[in-house]
């Protein structure tokens, strides 16, 4: 069965180590913080100017000047530290945070990400996205396999304008655990109880299936 | 003899000299840290034609947004925008320019603006549309393009605390892009909570040196929340103990 | 589980892993600001073969200086150096190579190297020896050069107060360029004064964010002072008044 | 008679305005802070990090981590500000402060300044004098007008190797204020005593002399 956005998130947390400092995109990249393991610590990092961020503030803490780069009221952990946005993007495009994760619309085959733009439909920008995947060695994408329709988001070539290119090592849909290497997609794990025939049909992108796939552990 | 003494008696003073068609580099991430009265004093003034360097353009009656009504704004340079429904309708009609830039790229153009670097390169943007007609040069094996400085005829900035020779100091993540838009306007001018004596904040510890700052006010503030998230209080806490 | 605490047991752990031939840079100016116990170290160790980035080189028993008599150093990158007489014999024996490089180009170039900008362009410099092979270009009627990052295999940085998860809080002008050679190391090593509780640095007033930091250590300080210039006492002003 | 290092410390402190943040080099500069009119404010930048230079300290105020870029130990003044080095020659690039004040070996009629190597004799560095020059719009260079032996040091063309090309506006010397512009050396005031001809023997570039050449008054 499809992960959901919860599991999605469960399974991004395993790939955590201790002491990474972390910057979680909007959406289901921000259900990760619920599911770091209890035995590691690491940081997040919020591209609006804040590394150490906590967790939401109870209705008496709530602060207007503290939000993360959702908008979203949030706190500070201990150790946490505040800077302007030339600083904080030092930290990304300078590749010193260890882990990114973000959502997307399409990947393809040769890393490339679209993720900002559906041309005449959204166009509100591309926020610091543009950064996060041209600073960060280490990036995982979390997004859906398929539309709703069937039709693939893991492409041969993205049709949508680029959020960036060639960026994408690591992918996390609801179905499957995907590396990129060579012009291919790698199949690593796959959800309970979804076939590796499902996936290679749901993939658009050449599908590199090697020996038995194990399915992820949640 | 003023001195260094850049407090001004007005919003209407602080912004004098702002006239159409000019260029205004604007702090603030979404609601957080915006320069809320400067911007309410552009809009009273009417300046029209406007080109506007920001992260965001506000909602339909806060922040930037308020300036869309009258269509005072001709253009907009930001990372993020269409959080309301005159903006996107002046967008589609092509009533208003907007230039999407990566945030990071946004932040570090206003650095560069104020620090007198006119370009650098960058890997943010390499083949996607932000690299449309920009040089792109290899380093080390990697591609990158090259991004030109932002300078704002006028910088409008909210900050926490200032003595009265302008050094600035932010609270929490409203600093953003504040620090930066104050060094990359022609005139800069800044709001602030609390305006303290000379010499009661640590030289170590201020984060915008007065000599970025040209005028400056002291102001009461709204600070509207876009997204106000919470959890519930913590259950082991007891009322009181 | 470690988690972020940075703290290393000794100077010789501080630096496990510099090897010869590698890259150093180091903050501090002149003498002030300058990381003595983890040059000290190097010295024990004997690396050789190293390209320092460095304002300065010290003095001949002080400072970066002590690396000379054992031809530790390869090639220096600063602005201002030959504050004493071994570095001088060297150079003009050839022994030594030096790059020479403006003080506001070489923060910049620190700067870069930690931000992932790959190079910039400068007015600095144009039309001078420091601008031979570079490309001039020319924004808005003005010609400017670029010029390159740098990047360090270590980066040795002296600050004064720090948590152990890295986050540093320099004093007065020992600041200089130690904030800058902390983003520009693949690892960067940092002594400290004080090692103060998570929790209890303002997160507002973080000069440097532990993100940057790879090791830490206290450590204590001759702090050598250059030039001791000073006035008379104040007349006006009584013992013990 | 030529002006004493003094004397042309304190005719520079008349080109000092109320609210001028101004950086003083090392030699003769650094005298202009005697000199200051009792009557407005100047604030020092030193570009090591400081903005609002104080006095030099008393034994007792003795600080070793407090320095100006002649690396002297000095106080601060009230409403002063430390900062980085990439922050202090962000402040001098892009051309935020308001009067640099430095000395030469040569400056010639194009506005070029030769200041800190003597091939063969003196590379020690250009320090920050690189970067002064290049990002004030408004800068006096302090200097003898000629050698010992009366070789100009107002040139054609520096023989130097270049701190900055053309960016030098005004040059004050033991024996003449002048501007430089259109190619030429422009005498605006000459110093007590020191005759109009005195000065056109000891300038090598072309030198305009308008009318009636004033004293300087001290």
């Amino acid at each position: 069965m499809a992960l959901s956005r919860e599991q999605i998130a469960q399974r991004v947390a395993q790939e955590l180590k201790d002491g990474y400092y972390v910057n979680l995109g909007i959406g289901i990249p921000t259900l990760v913080a619920n599911y770091i393991p209890q035995d590691i610590e690491v940081m997040l990092q919020s591209e609006n100017g804040l590394l150490g961020m906590g967790q939401f503030p109870t209705i008496d803490e709530i602060d207007a000047d503290l939000i993360n780069a959702g908008k979203q009221t949030v706190t500070m952990v201990k150790g946490a530290s505040v800077f302007d946005s030339a600083e904080s993007f030092a930290m990304i495009r300078g590749g010193h945070v260890d882990l990114t994760v973000l959502g997307a619309f399409e990947v393809d085959a040769n890393g490339n990400i679209a993720s900002y733009m559906i041309p005449g439909k959204l166009i509100k920008g591309m926020g610091g996205a543009m950064d996060l995947v041209a600073g960060a060695e280490n990036i995982i994408v979390t997004m859906t396999h398929a539309s709703k329709h069937g039709v693939s988001k893991l492409l041969k070539n993205c049709t949508l304008p680029l959020t960036g290119r060639g960026c994408i090592k690591k992918v996390l849909t609801d179905l499957a655990f995907m590396e990129i290497k060579d012009g291919k997609f790698h199949l690593l794990e796959r959800a309970p109880g979804v076939s590796v025939e499902e996936i290679i049909q749901l993939t658009e992108g050449e599908l590199v299936v090697n020996g038995d796939i194990a399915e992820m552990k949640l | 003899m003023a001195g260094f003494d850049k407090v001004v008696a007005s919003y209407e003073e602080a912004l004098a000299g702002l006239t159409d068609n000019m260029t205004v580099i604007a702090g603030g991430f979404g609601l957080c840290g915006i320069p809320e009265n400067l911007i309410s004093e552009i809009k009273r003034k009417g300046t029209k034609g406007l080109t506007l360097v920001s992260n965001n353009c506000g909602v339909d009656d806060f922040g930037l947004g308020v300036l869309l009504p009258n269509r005072q704004i001709k253009k907009i340079i930001a990372s993020y925008v269409g959080e309301n429904a005159e903006f996107e309708r002046q967008m589609m009609a092509g009533e208003l320019e907007v230039e999407l830039t990566p945030q990071g790229t946004l932040a570090e153009k206003m650095r560069a603006g104020g620090a007198g670097i006119p370009a650098f390169f960058t890997a943010t943007g390499v083949g996607t549309p932000v690299a449309e007609g920009k040089e792109v040069r290899s380093f080390n094996g990697r591609d990158y393009i090259l991004e030109e400085a932002l300078i704002g005829d006028f910088a409008i900035v909210k900050a926490w605390k200032a003595d009265r020779y302008g050094n600035l100091i932010f609270r929490k993540t409203a600093r953003n892009f504040n620090p930066l838009a104050a060094t990359a306007g022609k005139i800069t001018v800044v709001e602030v909570e609390e305006i303290v004596e000379v010499g009661s904040l640590d030289p170590d510890q201020i984060h915008t040196p007065g000599i970025y700052v040209d005028r400056l006010i002291q102001g009461t503030f709204e600070k509207r929340i876009e997204q106000r998230t919470t959890r519930p209080a913590d259950p082991h806490k007891v009322k009181g103990a």
